[in-house]
């Protein structure tokens, strides 16, 4: 059962409190009627999948329900942090080279 | 919207509440029902704390895990902009926020939750048969609160003593939780 | 009943204390603080099982919980048996009653070891390469045979009357093992105030200490010493002590599973203690002092009962008082044999001889052994032993060959090393490294915040270990937040050294010979075995292991896996690394179902949810069914009547008059905030701008994908206020989508939700009389059809307590659904019961509510659509408004084949035979004389028997449904093809007259 | 390749089992090959052996990054069943189960293939009108799935618990007979073996680390840790992997890749005859001819290649076999693992070509992969050999998350109402 820190509550939670909400900064097109098939595809289905760091989203859903967003490496199951909904994918990641 | 129900209505049907009747208790834990309570969920954004605090007459605390009382009043962080507010002696809560004038939303609750209170030294360990959180003094002090689970129902978790947990859950899941509880009760006093 | 091989003055448990307990039905006496397998050695009794495959008796190996031989069944009662308990581990109370396994008839002699005799043809993997003809017989013949002959013990046949615990923990240190070196890290961690757990599988805190005799810490003996550290830590209020508790798992981010057994050992247990406690423990830091386990030699018939592991046979005697035999042979490959030596002499026991493989063995334990006049015969092997039920010689010969000597020996006991158990460190994915000088794998890369100490991590010698403990301990804390310590860490005066020993099989055993050297002891795997597996190509460790099965039986190869590991190299000519070692998976040592489960059991499996008015529909004859956690009512029968019969007239007396449905269990969430509206937009294909306060609309809601995703009727409290309700099923996800989308993709909209699912309890009237019914309960609101038209919303009071009160109707006759906060949901319901009996009204349940809007066409999300239905699919266009820029699901539902002609369109379906009931499910044909597979067109969504209409109705998908209106399809049953016609969905008041009727 | 009978066992148990071939060579790679395969799983093995057998091609090389059979295929808890609803499913799992019964003798290798029945549970009134659905649909498509009640369904398994009483109690059940289990590792070594014996070569340890294409964009080959592979094809059926796979050839795929879990408890004498499945209450157990009880869990919410997943998974999955057979509160757990599964949007695989020429995928499927190992690597080869799919698993494209064609099984279940 993974620890994780949700950014609203500000501390080290159980598993248990939190649901996975999937990739994290797939952006709904402002214009969703002008969007393309391919578009749309790529939107609600093509995932990246990435064998190490994936940025994802989880809902503190049995604490402050709120989403947020996590960098976690696939492999380890190590999360190099958290943050905010609605907040920038980080440019540089705290201890990740490249 | 749901007004002075606790007040039995006038002339009006009794009120039943969901665990009338249960208790449990352990050789260093009691497990028993708490009485019906006015509740309010309360939203609202950061700059509307101040007018609704001043309509209810308490702080409305807005650092996670903390509360704040005031005479029969309690309201518990929820969430960055979410307060779960009770009156035990069912003062009208809903009055009271509809007097702040700025943005917020405040729905009353009063009977979709049922509160259950776990007492005693083996409170704690009662509570952590399915918490899975650190609910030692040092991390969940006296006056700490949370939503959080217990086996396999949510629930809102306060501390109103050392040795005392007020459990709150949905109406539905009272039978389980309270269940829950007491068989817990049996270990963490065995 | 053999003579006691038990010792007056050995052993730490007082011989008054008798414990009367019987094996295979024959009584024995043992003492308490026994294990079963210490008090069957006292009794002489050494042969304990038989092995899996060629069911060879076996004797007890070890006195842990290495141990792969005597496995035992232990019963307490018809419902409390326990197969394949560790004979070693079970603790003795009296009364304790087991039984062998895995034997017919009895177990000295056993019909099934007849495959000892055939086991050549038993090789390894031989089950691969037969059994194939004829095709049929592998089912019907060989494998109903081979199962029969595999397994160990019998499961439990009955419901178990224990119950078991969980809790969890957390603590800043964690300390894994308590034998000196776990004991002194953790008096280091606990002396700084952090919160420590320490642990240990075993009845008594101590390790290795319980046989090491020589062992002294602080002016004790090490095994004193041990129990004064317990004490000191169980009086101390930030530590926490537990015995008989496993660390089984070692999860992510240090997050422990540990087993504590509580009651296995108690001759009565009491009603309130749980068999056993799951402990789930997440720690800052952890320390692993798991200890080492030793190996068995691998040679010739090495698993003839009689023969043990030496650190075995001293604990029987240092620490139960029991000697393992009277003239006993020791062979083994390392010093620790010596020592065993010389406290079984000092016990009186005969030592035969020490047969040690290396050439003039040195040190001060062989000087000893020297001088007690302990016959050492170095640089050879034991090639043989005589004896089929219990060992009764040893055939010793140089390790280079040559000429043969036979001792006589009742008991032998071997050597050949210890293997540091990495089992946790290589849990937690720490990549353990071989150490080539000293052969032994030991922990490398740390993955997690943990650090072993002591023999785990290869540190030999007490001394040695308990500095280290004790200063990883101290560090440990320290980092966790801890002062420093301040007392003085413990001073080891005395301590035996533990040397290398060796790995794979021994002289007598190597390529080439074809003797029995067993590696795998349970699971019958030998020497040659491993050999052939590489013979064969298996050049992974782990092909060669799931080939051979080494290291896969009950013990998990804790005895096993470095021997196999070594043979399989030599047979490959590689280094051991480069073959690599099998990874370690949990559990440690085999976890009960039932700790697993722990509370989850019976009423607490799962929660079950009941609404306000269970009690009353209970009274009313109800009968239940299971929607989610929920528990429905789904008919109420009265005497003598059957479902049919009850929903049958349930549903006339509704539309003759009136009936009472409990609708409490549907989702309801509070929308409120100047953007509820707008939100309420994205959110639903439907328009709500425009719906004026204290009206309802229905809504529907999509997923992005343009699916259909959930409904209900919304209803609109004021401009910032909307009263939402979802199906049952789909409430919290329904809750959970709304959230999503306002928190991530709508954040500037200025509305929150709130759930009032469990608010309010609701109570529908629906038919002609229900407003007469609720006319006179109701205040202070108008309830004509003026004032309070259909699909209106009002709030008020009812018997006196607040209402919601709606005018709406999923049955097509006029109809409301009375909203009360849920502690007067029982009372309102009595009240409107009461008065629905002066108008002969009803209570009905979900198969009728079910049926009466199946004869108004209204869908049902989740059973006439099924997440592969559109909006247009289901007919209900109209529900979408055309005028809106976006909402969830409007992009999805245009993708070409969403919008393709010919897809399944609801409809409904008339059998021709108005008698025949279609059931759902079925499928549709055009053509029934097709041959199979046939082309399916459509199934059946709905289909009930209509009082009302007096015949069946059904609603269907059907593959452009509604250009084959009026035409004839046909739905293949088993027994008779069923023709059907397709119609509208609208089977009754077609007009929509009875709302206001 | 010397065949495997009882006389050959005879033979060698005289001299002391010296006289048995390797199974499989270990060869180095050859700079190029007619095809190469990435992955030495059921569905990898597979494909290459019908390649050559069906299809001539035997200058093929399977690329293994571990040993064979060391992913799913030998990870898995072996359940074989077809009783799917919709045609296309039903077509390509039934194939699979067709080829089940025989492969023994076609492979000269004992997959212990045994029908001994696939029970699935309905614990309410959705899950029932749902299992009828399935049993009319199989029966027009020629596939056999019965409904029994809850009393037939005790016969057929009798420590299975009825009770009126239970959380959920059981309503009846969904039989398919020829549903049952095999020995997994003997699949794969099966089909190494036999594909060796036909000339593919079998390469492990040897991880792909980049795609090769040319200026048409086409394939050309695989870097690899033991160098460049060439190849005029390459097909990736490489499970929890393929979406790193892919991604070297630029092709991003709707996959998402989970934890999941099984374990075994320790062996007892026969007690389970069946294999019983509950997706109501989240359990599936069968019993091993070892006498192991064989139970599948659930997979972790989150995405991770770690094959490790949370104790809480257990917990779910123990809690329901215990409601189920109450007696097996005492049994103990022996050994638990965790593998990767690929999981589409729909639940349902994609066997098909890709955008890029010369690169074929054969993923997406899930938890359920094992029971279609040789269908799935029966249409794969064909599907690679043609170039063009094999009619069974036509629909099973990649264009269809474009579409919408999806193939949803899991949304046709729905979810109670």
């Amino acid at each position: 059962m993974l620890l994780i820190r949700c950014p609203y509550c500000e501390e080290e939670r159980p598993e248990l409190e939190f649901r996975n909400a999937g990739e994290a900064h797939v952006v709904r097109s402002a214009n969703m009627a002008a969007t393309s098939d391919e578009d749309f595809e790529k939107y609600f289905f093509i995932r990246s999948n990435p064998k190490g760091v994936i940025y994802e989203r989880w809902r503190h859903i049995h604490g402050c329900a709120r989403f947020f967003n996590a960098v976690r490496d696939t492999v380890t199951d190590k999360f190099v942090m958290t943050y905010k909904a609605g907040e920038p994918k980080p440019k540089k990641l705290p201890g990740v080279a490249k | 919207m749901a007004k002075g129900a606790v007040k039995s209505a006038p002339a009006g049907v009794e009120r039943r509440p969901a665990l009338a009747g249960r208790e449990a208790t352990g050789k260093s834990v009691k497990v028993e029902p708490l009485g019906p309570a006015e509740r309010v969920s309360l939203r609202a954004s950061a700059e509307s704390v101040a007018s609704l605090s001043r309509a209810l007459g308490l702080t409305l605390p807005q650092k996670p895990k903390t509360s704040a009382a005031k005479g029969s009043r309690i309201a518990l962080w929820l969430g960055p902009d979410e307060w779960l507010v009770f009156d035990e002696e069912g003062k009208d809560l809903l009055g009271d926020c509809a007097k702040a004038k700025q943005l917020h939303s405040a729905v009353g609750i009063s009977h979709r939750n049922v509160a259950i209170s776990v007492s005693g030294p083996a409170a704690e360990a009662c509570v952590n048969a399915g918490c899975p959180q650190d609910l030692s003094l040092a991390a969940f002090p006296v006056g700490a609160c949370s939503r959080t689970v217990l086996g396999k129902a949510e629930i809102i978790l306060y501390r109103p003593a050392e040795d005392a947990f007020r459990v709150e859950c949905w109406r539905s899941f009272s039978d389980y939780v309270f269940t829950f509880l007491s068989e817990a009760a049996r270990d963490a006093a065995a | 009943m053999a003579a006691s091989y038990r010792i007056s003055g050995a052993g730490r448990f007082s011989h008054a204390k008798v414990a009367k307990f019987s094996f295979d039905g024959r009584p024995y006496a043992g003492i308490e603080g026994d294990t079963l397998a210490s008090a069957l050695l006292a009794n002489g009794v050494h042969l304990a099982g038989r092995s899996f495959k060629y069911h060879r008796p076996r004797g007890i190996l070890s006195a842990g919980a290495e141990e792969p031989n005597a496995l035992v069944e232990i019963r307490r009662d018809a419902a409390r048996r326990t197969p394949n308990v560790r004979a070693t581990v079970q603790e003795l109370y009296d009364g304790l009653e087991a039984a062998s396994q895995n034997r017919w008839p009895s177990l000295s002699f056993d019909v099934g070891a007849v495959n000892d005799a055939f086991s050549p043809l038993f090789s390894a993997g031989f089950y691969y390469k037969t059994f194939m003809w004829p095709k049929t017989a592998w089912k019907s013949l060989y494998e109903p045979k081979i199962r029969a002959a595999a397994g160990l013990g019998v499961a439990p046949d009955q419901p178990d009357p224990d119950h078991y615990a969980a809790r969890f923990a957390h603590c800043e240190v964690l300390v894994l093992g308590g034998g000196a070196a776990g004991l002194a890290a953790a008096l280091a961690a606990a002396e700084t105030g952090v919160r420590v757990i320490v642990v240990d599988e075993q009845a008594d805190f101590g390790g290795a200490l319980r046989f090491e005799a020589g062992a002294r810490i602080d002016g004790q003996d090490g095994w004193t010493w041990a129990q004064g550290v317990v004490a000191r830590l169980k009086a101390m209020d930030n530590v926490r002590v537990l015995n008989r508790t496993t660390a089984f798992g070692y999860y992510a981010q240090n997050f422990i599973g540990l087993v504590e057994r509580v009651s296995d050992h108690l001759a009565a247990p009491g009603r309130d203690l749980p068999r056993e406690r799951l402990w789930q423990i997440r720690a800052k830091k952890v320390v692993l002092a798991t200890g080492a386990i030793e190996r068995h030699m691998v040679f010739a018939d090495n698993d003839r009962p009689g023969i043990m592991l030496v650190s075995a046979a001293r604990t029987y005697l240092n620490h139960y008082g029991v000697a393992v035999g009277r003239n006993v042979g020791i062979y083994t490959a390392n010093d620790s044999a010596y020592a065993a030596a010389l406290d079984l002499k000092k016990a009186g026991v005969n030592v035969a001889a020490i047969v040690d493989l290396r050439d003039n063995p040195s040190g001060e334990l062989v000087d000893q052994a020297r001088a007690a006049n302990i016959e050492i015969h170095d640089g050879r092997a034991v090639v043989r032993v005589g004896g089929k039920l219990r060992v009764n010689s040893m055939t010793v010969q140089k390790r280079t060959g040559g000429g043969e000597r036979t001792l006589p020996i009742d008991a032998l006991l071997m050597s050949a090393g210890w293997t540091p158990s990495v089992h946790l460190f290589s849990q937690s994915r720490g990549k353990v490294a071989f150490n080539d000088e000293v052969k032994r794998f030991l922990p490398g890369t740390y993955a997690q915040d943990c650090v072993s100490v002591g023999a785990c991590n290869g540190t030999d010698g007490l001394a040695a270990s308990v500095d280290e403990a004790y200063a990883a301990g101290a560090k440990a804390a320290k980092e966790a937040g801890g002062k420093a310590a301040k007392s003085a860490k413990p001073k080891v005066e005395a301590s035996e050294g533990w040397s290398r020993g060796m790995l794979g099989a021994a002289p007598g055993a190597g390529p080439g010979t074809t003797v029995k050297a067993f590696v795998d002891f349970q699971n019958d795997v030998t020497a040659k075995d491993i050999r052939q597996a590489v013979h064969e190509g298996m050049r992974s460790i782990e092909h060669v292991k799931r080939f051979t099965t080494n290291g896969m039986a009950t013990d998990q190869g804790k005895t096993s896996n470095m021997h196999g590991l070594a043979i399989a190299a030599e047979e490959l000519g590689k280094p051991i690394p480069q073959v690599g070692l099998t990874t370690f998976r949990a559990p440690y040592t085999p976890v009960t179902f039932g700790s697993i489960a722990n509370h989850a059991r019976g009423a607490l499996f799962d929660p079950t949810r009941r609404t306000t008015t269970h009690g009353w529909a209970e009274k009313h004859g109800a009968v239940f069914e299971d929607v989610g956690q929920w528990k429905r009512a789904w008919y109420f029968a009265k005497a003598g009547e059957d479902m049919h019969a009850a929903v049958n007239r349930e549903c006339v007396t509704v539309r003759k008059t009136a009936g009472l449905f409990d609708a409490s269990t549907l989702g309801k969430i509070e929308v409120v905030g100047p953007d509820a509206a707008t939100f309420m937009e994205l959110m639903y294909t439907n328009p709500w701008q425009k719906l004026a306060p204290g009206r309802c609309r229905y809504g529907l809601m999509l997923r992005e994908d343009g699916f259909i995703y959930d409904d209900g009727v919304v209803g609109r409290l004021a401009e910032d206020r909307f009263h939402v309700t979802t199906t049952t099923g789909g409430a919290a996800r329904v809750m959970n989508q709304m959230e999503d989308y306002l928190q991530t993709e709508f954040p500037q909209l200025k509305v929150w939700l709130t759930s009032i699912s469990e608010q309010w309890a609701v109570v529908a009237v629906q038919g002609p009389n229900s407003r007469k019914i609720i006319e006179p309960l109701v205040e202070g609101i108008d309830l004509s059809d003026e004032a309070f038209p259909h699909m209106s919303v009002r709030e008020g009071k009812i018997c006196g307590v607040p209402t919601r009160l709606f005018r709406m109707s999923f049955s097509g006759e006029r109809g409301f659904e009375v909203n009360v906060p849920a502690d007067y949901g029982e009372a309102v319901w009595e009240a409107l019961w009461a008065e629905g009996q002066k108008h002969g009204a009803c209570a009905y349940g979900t198969e009728t509510m079910h049926v009466l809007r199946a004869e108004k066409g209204y869908i049902i999300v989740g059973q006439d659509t099924d997440g592969t239905v559109t909006v247009n699919d289901a007919g209900i266009d109209w529900a979408i408004g055309k005028k809106k820029a976006d909402f969830v699901g409007m992009r999805g539902m245009m993708r070409p084949d969403l919008v393709a002609p010919g897809r399944k369109q609801l409809v409904g379906l008339k059998t021709k035979d108005p008698n025949v009931v279609l059931e759902e499910g079925a499928q549709i044909v055009a053509d029934p004389s097709q041959p199979i597979p046939m082309k399916m067109i459509g199934h059946v969504t709905s289909s009930y028997w209509s009082e009302n209409c007096g015949r069946s109705i059904a609603l269907g998908l059907v593959a452009g449904g509604r250009e084959k209106m009026g035409q004839t399809l046909y739905v293949p049953m088993p027994d008779r093809v069923i023709e059907v016609e397709v119609s509208g969905t609208v089977f009754f008041d077609e007009k929509g007259e009875r709302l206001n009727g | 390749m010397k065949k495997y009978s009882v006389f050959a066992i005879a033979r060698e148990a005289m001299r002391g089992h010296k006289g048995w071939e390797e199974q499989w060579r270990s060869p180095e790679p050859k700079k190029e090959y007619d095809v190469v395969i990435v992955g030495a799983g059921g569905h990898g093995l597979g494909t290459a052996y019908y390649l050559a057998k069906e299809h001539g091609i035997t200058n093929v090389a399977v690329v293994e990054k571990g040993w064979l059979g060391g992913g799913n295929t030998g990870r898995n808890t072996t359940i074989i069943r077809s009783n799917y609803l919709y045609d296309e499913s039903a077509g390509i799992y039934d194939h699979a189960v067709k080829l089940w019964d025989g492969l023994s003798q076609d492979l000269n290798y004992n997959v212990m293939y045994s029908p001994r029945g696939v029970m699935m549970l309905a614990h309410n009134v959705h899950d029932v009108q749902v299992f009828k659905r399935h049993i009319h649909a199989n029966r027009l498509n020629g596939v056999d799935n019965e409904w029994l009640t809850p009393e037939q369904a005790k016969e057929f398994c009798p420590p299975l618990n009825i009770s009126k009483n239970a959380r959920y109690p059981v309503m009846g059940a969904a039989l398919q007979r020829r549903g049952g289990t095999a020995r997994h590792d003997a699949v794969a070594w099966g089909y190494a073996r036999a594909a060796n014996a036909r000339g593919v070569d079998i390469i492990q340890n040897c991880e792909v680390t980049a795609v090769r294409r040319d200026a048409s964009g086409a394939v050309t080959g695989v870097e690899t840790t033991k160098g460049f592979i060439g190849a005029k094809k390459v097909g990736v059926v490489a499970a929890g992997n393929t979406s790193v796979i892919m991604d070297m050839a630029g092709v991003r795929m709707p996959l998402e890749s989970y934890p999941l879990q099984a374990l075994v408890s320790e062996p007892v004498k026969p007690v389970v005859p069946c294999v019983v499945m509950s997706n109501t209450v989240h359990a599936y157990i069968s019993q091993s001819d070892k006498g192991e009880l064989v139970i599948g869990a659930g997979t972790d919410q989150y995405i991770s290649y770690s094959q490790t997943g949370g104790l809480h998974i257990l917990e779910h999955t123990l809690d329901a076999i215990c409601e189920m057979f109450p007696m097996f509160t005492r049994m103990k757990m022996l050994r638990s693992w965790g593998g990767i599964v690929d999981v589409t949007p729909d639940r349902s695989p994609i066997l098909a070509k890709t955008p890029v020429k010369g690169l074929y995928v054969n993923c997406g499927w899930g938890t359920g992969g094992f029971k279609a190992t040789p269908g799935s690597a029966n249409v794969f080869a064909h599907t690679i050999a043609r170039d063009e799919p094999h009619p069974i698993n036509a629909p099973f494209t990649l264009e269809r998350f474009r579409t919408g064609r999806l193939i949803d099984e899991a949304a046709a279940a729905a979810v109670a109402h």
